[in-house]
């Protein structure tokens, strides 16, 4: 293949057709709650590991649904589980346990 | 799909344009790329049609494609093209005709822009009288050279000697049109048919015996976008998408693809070779490319002119499949003669994508 | 002899004015321009939040107001202004005077083609919130295949919030008209994929929040904030459908079988014509102008001129209802006065 | 007979087996704690004071420490006296272990010496009171609110041959000495009911049935022993020592863990204590369900019992046998695998540095972040003080490890305990002041800060207001305080606080408090519990506190402040609040 100094890059565009979910319908199951989330980032707001690696449980939950795995286990190497999401979630969403759930579901590629 | 929809739509998108009597101006880039083209218009319109269009030696670029690279501000555009429009005013015309899609585009937003702050008006004619001391007339009709074809395309396809045809099968041609952005994108209203659903290019195919393929990514830029092409950095994003809409067009398996822009045919053209290249993909068939034509190409192609005088060798994408497909005579040995029947020499031959 | 009170439009707003002035002794006249009462909502399915049958809600108040004098398929000719009072010529030929002239001419939806890209007319499986409702009620329409679509999006705010479309308006019932819809089809059709794709979701009234709520929690509605761009069609016929997910920053793409255009609700054209036969003013949402809009929605700067329901701006069934019960309490007071 | 030996085998087997579980360190430690005479001596009170007297009980519960005690002491004493006697007129067949328990069957004694009277009278004597023990027993099983317990557990079917056959013992060694009574001879109850009993049935034959029943009920007794909860009798024994010896849990199922999981006598007096209790649908979540289920090996409950849990160390503060409810979950908890594993290597520490040479260095925690009047309110107690301070977190920090060490996952916690404790070093801090009693208690326990104190706010205030630093004014309002329970059970802080609030208003206390205190229900111990599922809990404690009419909640945790202050009716404040408010 020839080299011209540029690449086709892949479309940045999410596509929910092809986007694998079967994770995430699983954890859907052990966490129903998920589905409550209107993205109001009261939980990244709070967090304090947000500050160092921009953990976010609101882009978490975006990206686990739109079936975006990689970018959303990344986001969860500095969780310290301190729990302020949970105490923040206007909607009640155990996101402590979700985030032990993800990280029992899910896998650091 | 519901045409008859889409119909009403074109209904609502009809823009008026006078039979005859135009300042023509060219492109910048077209001549280059394909230089047929604009002299096949010219010829169409004045030689085949008998239509009067004057042309002057004297006009300049009109700054467009500076201004959508941001390296001119927009006074310095707008007193080019009301250099232009002096030049029109002094031969003594008053419809407006470009070449050029950006053109066309361009010059419709500084009227329109003079239209909201006609103060501008009367700071660029200042401007104007003190660089070169002339005066304008602001056109009354502004087309695009595309615009006219549409216009003429049933007297063409009455002169026509070929027919969108697929000689073997008697199936119609699968053609994409595609638009230029700054076609009717920017205001609808002064487009045939408006920006969703352009006619102007619909309008020829189906005058020509063509079927028009509406493919998801119909909408999409070329890839050009000038400074995404122009600024090398950007160049992969420019290649992205035009691989984007060919991915798209591939499952209808498109005969023949016709623009109506400068940069579009050129890009959809060689890009095609650099995906090839690239990624091992043609979109043809038997690994050949989508032949890409301007609109005065295929016009003078159903009229029956030579291929090589229309300058096809020029193209990246081999057209002799398609040529034989509707049954177009021509001789290929002259491919690479020039007009004095001097041998142009044979380019070299690309590894992926099938040429002759 | 009971004093006449003309009522434009048989909509909701009309039929409970007409009630409630009738409860108070007077002698409404209901001119309707189309063929049956009940206007927007005799045609709808079911109501929010309680899910309760548009029918018995309509049916309820053509009973109400079942000793009014109506007349369908009529419209205003024209009006004569006589010293205190109003002549009115109908179409039908009949002239009525009255001091009282009650706009309750309600709105009209949207015209979703007019949102080109969404290809309303054009793609044989986008429809629009209205065409849906009716599927509701006859269950005839093939734009809906018979085992359901796979994957079916909502698209919120056609025509509403929208410049281009030129209603920078909020037509307020849409979000919820949504929810609601979306939970039915999602009833209808449990294996379907749903989207919603929202701008800002203003779940403002009562059980709306819980409705939304349960939409996402029990139903499994996918909610994606971002105004689709651009619909297309497919080699096989589906709808891809574009937006931005605003909430991820990226594109997003969905491949559908059922796009619903959640077409606003925009002044209609023929309140307009006929407030311009007794000159009343529009206000700058397109929509009558109160003579106050907060504390004199129902008055119009007119004398003996009022207003109910939708014809002063969008609203619920339930606000509509409440503002005709206002409006006849607003006439009778004003009746009152001019003794 | 039979009973006899397969339970000595079997206990035999399970103490080898749990004390070859221990890590080698801990069993050498319990192995040299066995030959220390001072723990040897705490070993043997400890067994007389909990296995025999019930002294724990008595304290709980008069009636139920006597029911206990009556029976296992009773019963101790029938088998010592036995013994005895058997030493005394039977030397030869003391080897015969049976023997003293069928003693009456086999040797006609005569209650006509002093001495045989003396013993007879013992034998009646201790039989009547493990009857009545037994009697209380029944009728504790029909009535358990009179003993003080709201709710009991609900045994299992073995659990019911064991309790039948455990009741069903001693009348019916009742009724065979009592038939053997006029041969054998008796005292006061055996001679007696000998009387009744031959006023109508004067045949020796029945006399067989009566030993062979009471032979079977004690045979079947030992023989489910340990497939019930009675195997906590000799559990306890052995884990007393064990916990004398200062071994911890370090494995969730084996070693001292086990010893704890047996000991439970599932008695469900941690039913009641549980906070969770107030919600019927949480009752089968508490710690002797979870022990039941440990034993079962059913790992779905397992995982549901402990994931639930608010570890408010309740249960394990008021267990009769010491079973640490709080301990084996999160023990249980550490059992998951997890496949993604946070790491906080790139969270740069150079952003977090702080300099305190010499000063107070006071880090408030995740939690107060979400309470900043707290923050506030130390802040200005310090400077009315005149104290040298410094905050470690303004902008938020790194966690202080114990959510995550409560979550199970001890490698994150660790790390971040690492992470804090070199910032805390380089500080230069003298002092290290938290207002937090989650930091608090791992800071204290998991710490290792090597000189620097480490203190709770509740303990420095106290300390200024004592040393003057801090003068508090007096007023009439009646402050109740909530012993959060981390600082209190975690860490037994209880009075420096009470102290300090008496010194501002009247001091009122809770219906439960101190070691008892209910846990507000907000707590981050649970990882199930959902948002929903905690009002009632909350709503429940906010009702103990306020029996004695008190104007102000006052506690010393973010969480419980903030938890309380979503449902109370009365102004709740942190201790630092109301202090702040107070200082001249």
């Amino acid at each position: 293949m020839m080299d011209f100094g540029f690449k086709i890059s892949p479309s940045s565009a999410i596509n929910l057709d092809n986007a694998d979910l079967s994770l995430y319908d699983e954890l859907c199951k052990a966490e129903p709650d998920i589905c409550k989330c209107m993205a109001c980032g009261s939980c990244s707001a709070a967090c304090p590991a947000n500050r160092f690696s921009g953990m976010s449980v609101r882009k978490l939950i975006i990206d686990l649904q739109r079936g975006k795995k990689k970018e959303a286990v990344k986001m969860l190497s500095d969780c310290m589980l301190c729990g302020k999401c949970t105490m923040v979630c206007p909607r009640g969403i155990n996101t402590r346990h979700l985030i032990l759930s993800i990280c029992k579901l899910y896998k650091e590629d | 799909m519901i045409y008859q929809g889409k119909q009403k739509i074109w209904a609502d998108y009809q823009k008026e344009i006078p039979d005859d009597h135009w300042f023509y101006v060219r492109s910048c880039i077209r001549q280059n790329f394909f230089p047929g083209a604009e002299k096949m218009f010219l010829e169409i319109c004045r030689n085949v049609l008998h239509k009067d269009f004057y042309e002057t030696e004297n006009h300049t670029t009109c700054g467009g494609i500076a201004y959508h690279c941001d390296t001119i501000p927009q006074e310095t555009v707008m007193t080019i093209v009301a250099r232009q429009f002096a030049l029109m005013t002094e031969a003594g015309y008053e419809n407006y005709v470009a070449s050029c899609i950006t053109s066309f585009g361009n010059y419709i937003e500084i009227l329109e822009t003079w239209n909201e702050f006609p103060e501008l008006e009367t700071r660029i004619r200042e401007m104007l009288w003190k660089a070169c001391r002339r005066e304008f007339k602001k056109p009354k009709y502004v087309a695009h050279a595309s615009d006219l074809i549409y216009k003429y395309r049933n007297l063409i396809a009455e002169k026509a000697r070929y027919r969108l045809i697929n000689r073997n099968t008697g199936e119609p041609l699968k053609v994409v049109e595609h638009i230029g952005c700054h076609y009717s994108k920017m205001f609808p209203s002064k487009g045939v048919g408006g920006a969703e659903y352009p006619y102007v290019l619909c309008g020829m195919i189906e005058s020509w015996g063509g079927n028009v393929i509406d493919y998801p990514e119909r909408r999409h830029c070329c890839g050009y976008g000038f400074r995404q092409y122009h600024v090398k950095a950007n160049r992969g994003y420019s290649i992205s998408n035009t691989h984007k809409k060919f991915e798209s067009m591939e499952p209808y398996h498109p005969d023949m693809i016709i623009t109506n822009c400068p940069g579009c045919p050129y890009f959809m053209d060689r890009w095609q070779y650099a995906i090839a290249e690239m990624e091992g993909k043609t979109y043809g068939e038997n690994g050949y490319g989508i032949p890409v034509f301007t609109y005065e190409e295929v016009a003078g192609l159903v009229l029956g002119y030579d291929p090589w005088d229309l300058g096809l060798q020029l193209h990246q994408v081999a057209v002799e499949p398609l040529l034989d497909k509707i049954g177009i005579e021509y001789d290929p040995a002259a491919k690479y003669e020039g007009l004095d029947h001097k041998d142009l020499l044979r380019p070299e031959l690309p590894g992926v994508l099938r040429c002759c | 002899m009971k004093e006449n009170i003309l009522i434009i439009g048989g909509g909701i707003a009309g039929l409970e004015a007409a009630a409630q002035l009738l409860k108070l002794g007077y002698n409404p006249i209901i001119v309707e321009k189309s063929d049956h009462l009940g206007g927007h909502v005799a045609e709808w399915n079911r109501l929010f939040p309680d899910m309760t049958p548009a029918e018995d809600v309509v049916s309820r108040l053509i009973a109400g107001a079942g000793e009014a004098n109506i007349f369908l398929n009529t419209g205003i000719s024209f009006v004569n202004r006589l010293k205190d009072s109003y002549n009115i010529m109908l179409s039908n030929g009949i002239s009525v005077i009255t001091r009282i002239l009650l706009f309750a001419t309600g709105f009209t939806l949207f015209d979703a083609a007019k949102k080109e890209e969404y290809g309303y007319g054009v793609y044989n499986q986008v429809m629009t919130n209205m065409d849906l409702e009716r599927w509701f009620n006859t269950g005839n329409d093939e734009r809906i295949p018979e085992e359901g679509p796979k994957t079916m999006g909502f698209v919120h705010c056609v025509g509403s919030r929208d410049e281009k479309a030129r209603n920078p308006q909020c037509s307020k019932v849409c979000c919820i008209t949504a929810v609601k819809q979306a939970i039915e089809m999602k009833q209808k059709f449990p294996d379907a994929m749903i989207y919603c794709f929202y701008m800002d979701l203003r779940m403002f009234g009562k059980k709306y929040e819980d409705f939304y709520i349960s939409a996402q929690r029990d139903y499994g509605i996918r909610f994606i904030r971002g105004r689709v761009s651009e619909v297309s069609e497919n080699i096989e016929g589906r709808l891809v459908v574009k937006a931005e997910d605003t909430l991820s920053g990226k594109p997003v793409k969905v491949t559908m079988d059922l796009l619903v255009l959640m077409a606003g609700i925009v002044c209609n054209p023929d309140t307009c014509r006929t407030a311009g036969l007794v000159s009343l003013p529009v206000d700058s949402d397109g929509f009558l102008k109160s003579r106050d809009n907060i504390a004199d929605i129902t008055e119009s700067p007119k004398e003996g001129i009022f207003y109910a329901g939708t014809c002063t701006g969008p609203k619920t069934v339930p606000e509509t209802l409440a503002e005709a019960r206002s409006a006849a309490l607003a006439i009778h007071n004003y009746i009152q006065g001019l003794k | 007979m039979i009973g006899m030996i397969f339970i000595l085998s079997y206990c035999l087997i399970g103490l080898v087996r749990i004390i070859l579980q221990l890590p080698k360190e801990d069993r050498k430690r319990f192995f040299m704690s066995l030959v220390n005479p001072k723990t040897m001596a705490k070993n043997i009170r400890d067994i007389f004071c909990d296995c025999l007297f019930h002294v724990k009980l008595w304290k709980r519960n008069k009636l139920l420490g006597y029911m206990h005690s009556s029976i296992a002491f009773g019963w101790f004493m029938l088998i010592v006296i036995g013994h005895i006697e058997v030493l005394l007129y039977t030397p030869h067949r003391a080897k015969l272990f049976y023997f003293p328990i069928f003693f009456r069957y086999f040797v006609a004694e005569t209650e006509s010496t002093m001495r045989g009277a003396f013993f007879f009278f013992l034998m009646d004597f201790f039989l009547l009171m493990v009857l009545s023990g037994i009697f209380l027993a029944m009728f504790k099983r029909l009535q358990s609110r009179l003993f003080g317990m709201r709710r009991t557990t609900n045994p299992s079917f073995l659990d019911l041959v064991g309790l039948y056959s455990l009741w069903a013992i001693f009348p019916l060694r009742l009724l065979a000495e009592g038939f053997t009574a006029d041969i054998s001879g008796g005292s006061f109850l055996t001679k007696s009911l000998n009387y009744v009993l031959n006023s109508f049935l004067s045949d020796h034959t029945n006399m067989l049935p009566a030993w062979w029943a009471y032979s079977c009920a004690l045979g079947v007794f030992f023989i489910v022993l340990p497939f019930t909860r009675y195997m906590h009798i000799p559990t306890e024994i052995l884990l007393i020592p064990l916990r004398n010896a200062g071994i911890k849990i370090r494995n969730a199922r084996k070693g001292f863990a086990k010893a704890e999981v047996y000991s439970c006598p599932s008695c469900g007096l941690c039913i009641d204590a549980c906070p969770m209790g107030v919600m019927k649908t949480h009752i089968k979540d508490t710690t002797v369900y979870l022990n039941r289920q440990i034993r079962r090996n059913n790992e779905r409950r397992i995982e549901e019992i402990s994931d639930k849990c608010l570890l408010c160390g309740k249960c394990s503060a008021i267990c009769p046998v010491g079973v640490e409810g709080d301990k084996l979950r999160i023990a249980q908890r550490s059992l998951r695998k997890y496949s993604v594993n946070p790491d906080y290597a790139d969270i740069s520490s150079d952003a977090l540095s702080v300099h305190a040479e010499g000063k107070v260095l006071y880090y408030a925690g995740c939690m107060t972040a979400l309470t900043p009047v707290i923050r506030k309110s130390m802040e200005s107690i310090l400077k009315k003080a005149g104290i040298a301070y410094e905050l470690m977190d303004r902008d938020g920090g790194i966690c202080c490890g114990r959510p995550m060490m409560m979550a199970g996952r001890f490698d994150q916690a660790r790390e971040m305990i690492e992470r804090n404790t070199r910032i805390i070093k380089d500080s230069g801090a003298t002092t290290l002041l938290l207002t937090c009693p989650i930091c608090y208690r791992i800071f204290k326990e998991k710490y290792h800060l090597d000189g620097i104190e480490i203190i709770h706010h509740t303990e420095y205030i106290d300390r200024l207001v004592r040393s003057g630093s801090l003068k508090i004014s007096r007023d009439d309002r009646k402050y109740v305080y909530h012993d959060p329970c981390e600082l209190g059970r975690g860490c037994g802080i209880y009075e420096q606080p009470r102290e300090v609030l008496s010194c501002a208003g009247e001091l009122v206390e809770a219906a439960k408090n101190r070691k008892e205190s209910i846990c507000c229900g907000g707590s981050l111990g649970s990882l199930t519990l959902g948002f929903d599922k905690r009002k009632a809990m909350t709503e429940n404690a906010l009702a103990n506190l306020t029996v004695a009419a008190p104007d102000v909640i006052v506690t010393a945790c973010p969480l419980c402040r903030s938890t309380f202050n979503r449902y109370a009716d009365l102004p709740v404040e942190d201790i630092a609040e109301t202090i702040d408010k107070k200082c001249v």
